[in-house]
């Protein structure tokens, strides 16, 4: 007993020493991974790498190149139409969606189920399904054809002007069951009080929603935010197996120019310093919110 | 006016409620008069929420029928009852400035501005909240909220105040305050009030008639007073009074309770007694330390409490609180004389558990 | 109204898996003669052999079924270790805090964000320099690291919920680090560990980029077949196969939520939305 | 000894052609272990460099010939297999020779080619024409002539599949046929702006103008979906490479009865020659070694070279073998190779990089009726000059 | 033993804790005697639970030193401490059962099986908890769930029991017989406690000693009985009471306190006073109705409670309280004569707040 009658203060260090070994997975990943990656990647976005990352710096050759490069602009283009029309359509379409479930329906878990089964598939399952059914020969546009309305005309992976549409229709299908349960997780957490006092206060239910309930949803709104837009900007896979950036280059994506010129046309340095301004402008959207959300408020 | 004044402010006949097969409400009746408060009391589950979500017309009711103000209002719409609400949680708007939140009703029912501006401040006024109309819910402090959530009822220049335990997330000396606070409103205001509580010292400070409740049935719709001085059941009378009136078991021997081999004399009962078993119910207030006991019984523990003590005594193996308006401290373990005072005192038919 | 709306919403999320079900029990000639929602004149279930035991990857015409018990083998590592170091960091996040520990998170959350093709090149060569190259460990080392952000951020946030003095007690009855996790933390934890378990599945069984990249063939996973079926450029479109073989790989998934659906809204609801 | 051999050939004739090498390795003592991995070389390659890189390589790996596995073996990646070549003559032996010159990094040789693909074709529909009432055209021109006369009967003129190396393949082929293999050369292999601008190319642009006038009003995406609709008779041509064939044969259309194949365009005798090759990585295990050196002589010999090649429909890289079963249009692809002009493949003279930006460019091209051709013209010699 | 008796079972020097800038703590300085019972009160913020967190080793502190029956702890681990903790939420483990609760620290810390056994076997004796001993805590109400938290502290045999704030959670009445029960096992077990609480009715009738604190520093550290009677400054004298000390603020004027042009003899007073400006403080149970009184004031408000009431006055536009054992009703706006028992009234400097 004698020797633990420690009076010194211990080394701050050693103070949970074991929670500090147990986040040592985490800090190598956030150091290793995702900082060292990332700061290997700029630093090989100034060479001239093919096939092989090769240290033969070429300055701002590479970023001249993506900036002048019709490819990465209409990329960029598209991810914006993309991104605008999944988080407006995602958000908008679950919430109605969980509204409608917040009513105390039945058959509710067969209505969830069927709404959230997608997200079990695989982008490739869906981006393949979805060019058969919005293919015209053979999909909406020829059964619509064959009811006898002649006219009828929905062939979007065909028109470069609408294509991302018909990209974001099978993205919507896939995701948005799954912001729906997100959200309907916050719905169910809204105080029934709340309800009780809108309702005396004779506000229509539309109003509660959007005055109301949406507000208080916010940290619901902000984890499902993350989760969407952390998908929206690494979208790749989907478009490869729906479209594959086609007609013509017309619904490239950043991923996936990234990805063609690291091994399609073997240059890495291409791809790198397409990489760097994907993660350029993710951290600038990211980091000032990041330091809101986590570095802010540290209490309790 | 003289009919207004006749006619209760909120009247509930036969209201019956279930849930699925579980009938939560059995029959309640109730007329309660305009300006009259009255507090619905009761254990956890007795149902007072669910009466007071049937007044609001937040719940459908299974049968019966709710009037307020003569006008039966059974199937309307909760903002056409003419009722305002405060709720334990205060269901704030938390996005809303504290202005936004008494104005929303309003808005909505398409008030005038300056007509909402003007309740707006009236509310502000009584309730003291003008220096933080601008503030969010989640900038106050609780007493504030709760003026708040009170503003967002008064605003709405109703009839009848429906409140749902509006205190009982507060602390105990914040609840002491607003529970003076809410008193004062109701005295300026005059509106009839039902107050939801399960704190007797709330119902016995701020009604003018108490509805005592038990799995769904009324046992005793009366004044505080006569709720404290005579309770109609043993339910009614351990539920109210800290520390709980004191029980003994014995019988009526003339004019005699028996217990235990001693006799109490019953001179100065206030009810019909006659001969058989009974339970002696007396508060620990009603009971004095005295030279010529009526009981003697051991000292086993006590509290004081600056101004008050308790002392707990133990008496034919149970449990005797007494209670004294001064500091005099005993020794634990010597015997007190206990006389108690029998025009105060209630007896209860231990089978049919009424008073006698 | 409600009823009819969602009806209306069901058949639209039905409809794609009506089409792949309809499709995978037709003949090659009727699918090209006719419309994709008619229901087949003749039920064959010859695509879905061909698709389990029959189809070519290059020389080996085994079909799915070798790619599936790969990818169990990849799978259930990977969850497991994926999940359990996740956790491990979103306990530590939320009840251990230290210095420096909001910064990494942050880091992570940032991290959740970046393209995978930008990590490909350089996770070879750190999986090089660690010699685990090729290797299950390897593979299950990749998920770990990039299903990390987002679970940890659902950790994080549920154990957040939980109620801070029951860590309390729990380190006055002399638990440290580890004895909490396991006997205080994770008995508390099924319903975010079902969300977790959930979405795990479905990435790393979905998975095809790291499968294929990191490992060698006897593990490749069921979706390198899959692909192989899907994405042959040359001969015949075998789409009644394909859509077999579509099916087929995506069955554990999909099994995984009809089954638990219920428990997945329920973990969600348990905290791991709340910011 | 077993060796992993990893490629993208996973359809039908594809395989079967692999089984041949396959089975003749297995015949030397050895075991083939097939790695296949479909979806060509966006899925297959980064496979491929990230094994090789991640110091796990299989024991040989298919690569189109070019410069595709140039910085790997400058890399010290791959092996090379200079000794096994000189000592069975592969210089002698592979015709035309500019196949094996690809395999060829400083003097050294470190790629077998096991075959030849000839790009420049254009595939026409024998029915089409009939109903549209016009006869076959014999060439290029002809093929323009007639497109109103198809469009009257309802049949598309042209079609070419909406993927970006289709357009490049097309437009490779127009500039070989009509601008002539000379300017061909120049363009490809000199990168010589001057020529881009010269007449020849003038109408070469021009050309590919009409094409995309032919084409347009069809959305085909893959290629042999387009093929499927000139064997159908609802398109009148398509310009593919020789691989085609495969699709007419299975079928069952006869070559001169119900399809017609013009190489370069009926207006120029060439062929070019593109292929694959099949790369060795360099291990550090004496019996791989040996291994590997037997797999190379087993791909290049005379018997799995037949063999491989009928399935496979494509050419041999030796002009010492007799392929007796050739029918029409293979026939006349080997009567050029051996007579005719043989020109590179575009693998052989662009990097991938700017082969695929000409693939971008090109199906841009065709799916913006908008596009002129000054601007193809203006971007076409900004991706050269990037090159050179 | 001789020796255990004269050192405090838990001592505190000049504690320190901040987070981050804030300093939360200053210089905290307490001895506790073995078996002694000591409350910390104090609102919400005040540091309370800061404190006792440092005790249990639960936050690292800033600077200071605790010791533990004379053992210097201040760096140990919380298990080592000797201390038993119980919480406001109860912190039951929810998937353990009752008794697997119990013996979770015991295992941890490896004792025999058998011994484990008789310490739950005890514990359970102790707090009436041997019928559900094999149920989880969600199969208990909130009364049971109190106690099994308590017998997690007490299997565990420790020297100084820790609660933090145990009672809020609960229901009036249950508070009201929790507390008891609180009080019995002390005197039962005579073990060191500290226990946090804003009620100062639980702090009265709980504590030998009360520490109150306000913003991280102790105001007071004394008996109950002194607190009521010689509150140290104006801040403790409002905090301790229901409804609060009375303040008039007038000045001293020889052997009077004047105040509005009246003059109250402080004959009896309790310190020692010099002219000059001072504020009075009287408790509502000091103040007697009178025919000569010191004051007069108009009745405002007025709250029954059963067995005493409370009077709400207007006395120079501030609100005055009163407080008497007896049901006597007075009609709203007369005037009462007030008298003032001086010998436990207070006197403050307005300036330092000090009690004179
Ligand atoms: N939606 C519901 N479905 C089924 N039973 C319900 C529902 N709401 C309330 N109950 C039941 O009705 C009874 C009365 O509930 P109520 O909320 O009115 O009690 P209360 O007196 O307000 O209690 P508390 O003091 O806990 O608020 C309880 O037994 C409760 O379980
Ligand atoms: N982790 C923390 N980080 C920063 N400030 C804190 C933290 N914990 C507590 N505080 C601050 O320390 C002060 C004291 O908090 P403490 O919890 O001790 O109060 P308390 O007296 O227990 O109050 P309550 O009655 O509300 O429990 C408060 O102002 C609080 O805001
Ligand atoms: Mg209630
Ligand atoms: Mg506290």
């Amino acid at each position: 007993m004698a020797q633990s009658n420690v009076s010194g203060r211990p080394f701050r260090l050693f103070r949970n020493l074991n929670a500090k070994i147990a986040a040592i997975p985490m800090i190598l990943t956030a150091l290793v991974i995702f900082v060292g990656f990332s700061l290997w990647t700029v630093v090989y976005s100034f060479t001239k790498s093919g096939l092989l990352p090769r240290q033969d710096f070429v300055g701002l050759m590479q970023y001249e190149r993506l900036w002048s490069n019709t490819k990465w602009l209409i990329s960029i283009q598209n991810l914006l139409i993309f991104g605008i029309c999944m988080l407006v359509f995602s958000f908008v379409i679950g919430f109605v969606l969980a509204c409608l479930m917040d009513q105390k329906i039945r058959f509710e878990g067969v209505f969830r189920t069927i709404l959230l089964y997608p997200f079990a598939l695989s982008f490739v399952v869906t981006g393949v399904v979805w060019q058969w059914l919005l293919n015209p020969d053979l999909g909406i546009q020829s059964v619509m054809r064959g009811f006898g309305w002649e006219s009828f005309a929905f062939d979007p992976l065909n028109n470069s002007r609408i294509v991302m549409f018909g990209v974001v229709i099978a993205a919507l299908w896939q995701g948005t069951g799954f912001v729906m349960v997100l959200l309907l997780a916050g719905l169910r957490g809204i105080d029934d009080e709340i309800w009780k006092a809108t309702r005396i206060d004779g506000i229509p239910t539309w109003k509660t929603y959007l005055f109301v309930v949406v507000p208080m949803l916010r940290p619901v709104m902000v984890t499902t935010l993350v989760i969407v837009t952390a998908g929206i900007v690494k979208v790749y896979d989907l478009v490869v197996a729906q479209t594959n950036g086609g007609p013509g280059v017309s619904s490239e994506v950043p991923a996936k120019y990234v990805y063609d010129q690291m091994f399609l046309n073997q240059n890495l340095g291409q791809g790198f310093a397409a990489s760097t301004m994907m993660l350029i402008t993710v951290a600038i959207i990211i980091i000032p919110w990041a330091y809101l959300e986590f570095g802010g408020r540290k209490r309790g | 006016m003289t009919e207004a004044t006749s006619q209760p402010s909120l009247a509930i006949h036969n209201l019956q409620l279930s849930f699925g097969a579980v009938q939560v409400l059995e029959d309640v009746n109730m007329q309660i008069m305009p300006g009259e408060f009255v507090v619905l009391l009761g254990g956890s589950g007795s149902g007072k929420s669910t009466i007071l979500n049937c007044i609001a017309g937040l719940l459908d009711i299974s049968d019966g029928q709710i009037f307020i103000n003569g006008r039966n209002v059974t199937w309307e719409e909760p903002k056409d009852r003419g009722i305002g609400m405060v709720f334990q949680s205060y269901a704030l708007y938390p996005q809303m400035s504290v202005r936004g939140n008494l104005a929303f009703g309003l808005k909505n029912a398409r008030l005038p501005r300056q007509e909402i501006a003007s309740r707006i401040a009236r509310a502000a006024e009584i309730l003291q909240i003008g220096d933080y109309l601008d503030r969010k819910p989640a900038a106050l402090s609780g007493g504030q909220r709760q003026r708040v959530a009170i503003g967002r009822a008064l605003v709405r220049d109703v009839d009848v105040f429906l409140f749902d335990e509006p205190l009982s997330n507060l602390d105990a000396k914040l609840r002491a305050e607003l529970r003076v606070e809410i008193k004062r409103l109701h005295e300026t205001l005059g509106n009839t009030m039902v107050y939801v509580t399960h704190d007797q010292i709330e119902a016995m400070t701020l009604a003018d008639r108490i509805a005592l409740l038990r799995n769904g049935v009324i046992q005793q719709f009366a004044s505080p007073d006569e709720i404290y001085r005579k309770p109609v059941n043993l339910y009614v009378a351990g539920f109210i009074g800290s520390p709980s009136m004191n029980f003994l078991k014995g019988e009526i021997a003339g004019d005699s309770f028996r217990f235990n081999g001693r006799g109490v004399s019953l001179a100065g009962y206030d009810g019909d007694l006659s001969d058989g078993p009974a339970i002696l119910g007396i508060r620990p207030e009603h009971v004095t330390l005295s030279d010529q006991p009526d009981l003697e019984a051991q000292v086993e523990l006590q509290e004081h409490m600056g101004a008050e003590s308790v002392t707990y005594l133990r008496l034919d193996g149970q449990r005797f609180a007494i209670r004294a308006p001064d500091e005099r401290r005993h020794v634990i373990g010597t015997t007190l004389g206990l006389r108690f005072d029998m025009t105060r005192a209630s007896l209860f038919d231990p089978r049919t558990e009424l008073r006698l | 109204m409600i009823y009819g709306t969602l009806i209306v919403v069901a058949l639209y999320y039905l409809i794609p898996l009506y089409v792949m079900v309809v499709t995978s029990l037709k003949g090659l000639p009727e699918i090209r003669m006719g419309n994709i929602f008619a229901p087949p004149v003749e039920i064959t279930f010859e695509p879905w052999v061909k698709a389990w035991s029959e189809a070519c990857t290059g020389l080996n015409c085994d079909g799915l079924q070798r790619g599936f018990w790969n990818s169990v083998r990849i799978t259930v590592p990977s969850v497991i270790v994926s999940i359990l170091i996740a956790s491990i960091n979103g306990y530590a996040l939320a009840n251990w805090r230290f210095k420096g520990a909001e910064l990494f998170f942050a880091i992570l959350m940032i991290g959740a964000f970046i393209p995978y093709q930008v990590m490909l090149y350089p996770m070879v060569i750190l999986l090089r320099e660690l010699g685990l190259y090729g290797s299950l460990t390897g593979l299950v080392l990749v998920h770990t690291v990039f299903g990390m952000p987002i679970l940890t951020l659902l950790f994080r946030n549920y154990f957040a919920t939980l109620p801070d003095e029951l860590f309390k007690a729990a380190r006055v009855d002399g638990t440290g680090f580890w004895g909490i996790y396991f006997r205080i933390m994770l008995p508390l934890s099924l319903p975010i560990f079902v969300v977790a378990v959930i979405l795990q599945v479905t990435g790393i069984w979905n998975d095809f980029l790291f499968g294929v990249v990191y490992t060698r063939p006897q593990y490749y996973p069921m979706t390198v077949q899959l692909n192989n079926i899907v994405n042959t450029t040359t001969g015949v479109k075998e789409y009644n196969v394909n859509m077999a073989a579509t099916i087929l790989t995506g069955l554990v998934p999909l099994v995984i939520y009809f089954v638990s659906g219920r428990l997945f809204v329920r973990g969600i609801a348990a905290g791991a939305v709340k910011g | 000894e077993d060796l992993e051999v990893t490629h993208w050939w996973t359809s039908g004739s594809e395989a079967a052609a692999v089984a041949e090498f396959a089975k003749a390795f297995d015949a030397t003592g050895n075991k083939w272990v097939d790695g296949a991995i479909a979806g060509s070389g966006g899925v297959a390659r980064p496979v491929m460099v990230s094994r090789i890189t991640g110091g796990d390589p299989m024991a040989a790996t298919q690569f189109n010939h070019g410069q595709q596995a140039q910085e790997l073996v400058e890399a010290g990646l791959m092996r090379s297999l200079e000794s096994v070549a000189s000592a069975d003559g592969w210089r002698d032996i592979v015709h035309p020779a500019s196949i094996l010159e690809s395999c060829e990094i400083d003097g050294e040789i470190y790629c077998v080619p096991v075959n030849i693909h000839s790009q420049l074709w254009l595939w026409l529909s024998n029915d089409a024409f009939e109903t549209a009432g016009v006869a076959v055209p014999n060439n290029w021109d002809e093929f323009v002539a007639a497109g109103p006369a198809l469009r009257e009967a309802g049949i598309q003129p042209l079609v070419i599949g909406r993927q970006p190396w289709q357009a490049s393949l097309a437009f490779q082929t127009i500039v070989a046929s009509v601008a002539g293999p000379e300017a061909y050369g120049k363009v490809f292999g000199d990168k010589d702006a001057d020529v881009v601008n010269g007449p020849e190319m003038e109408k070469a642009f021009a050309a590919l103008a009409t094409a995309r006038e032919m084409t347009a009003g069809s959305n085909v995406q893959e290629w042999n979906q387009a093929t499927t609709q000139v064997i159908n008779g609802q398109a009148g041509g398509q310009i593919m490479g020789d691989w085609a064939q495969g699709e007419f044969a299975i079928a069952e259309q006869v070559a001169g009865e119900d399809y017609t194949c013009l190489p370069g365009l009926g207006l120029a005798d060439i062929v070019s020659t593109g292929g694959d090759a099949f790369y060795f990585p360099a291990i550090d295990d004496p019996e791989v070694t040996a291994a590997q050196e037997e797999l190379a002589r087993v791909m290049i010999s005379p018997e799995a070279q037949v063999a491989f090649n009928l399935k496979k429909g494509s050419m041999p890289v030796r002009g010492d073998v007799n392929l007796d079963a050739a029918n029409e249009c293979m026939r006349k692809g080997l009567d050029i190779l051996a007579n005719g002009t043989v020109v590179a493949g575009i693998d052989q003279m662009l990097s991938p990089d700017a082969g695929n930006q000409l693939a971008d460019l090109m199906v841009q091209f065709f799916n913006e009726p908008g596009m002129s051709v000054d601007d193809v013209k203006a971007s076409f010699i900004d991706i050269l000059e990037y090159d050179s």
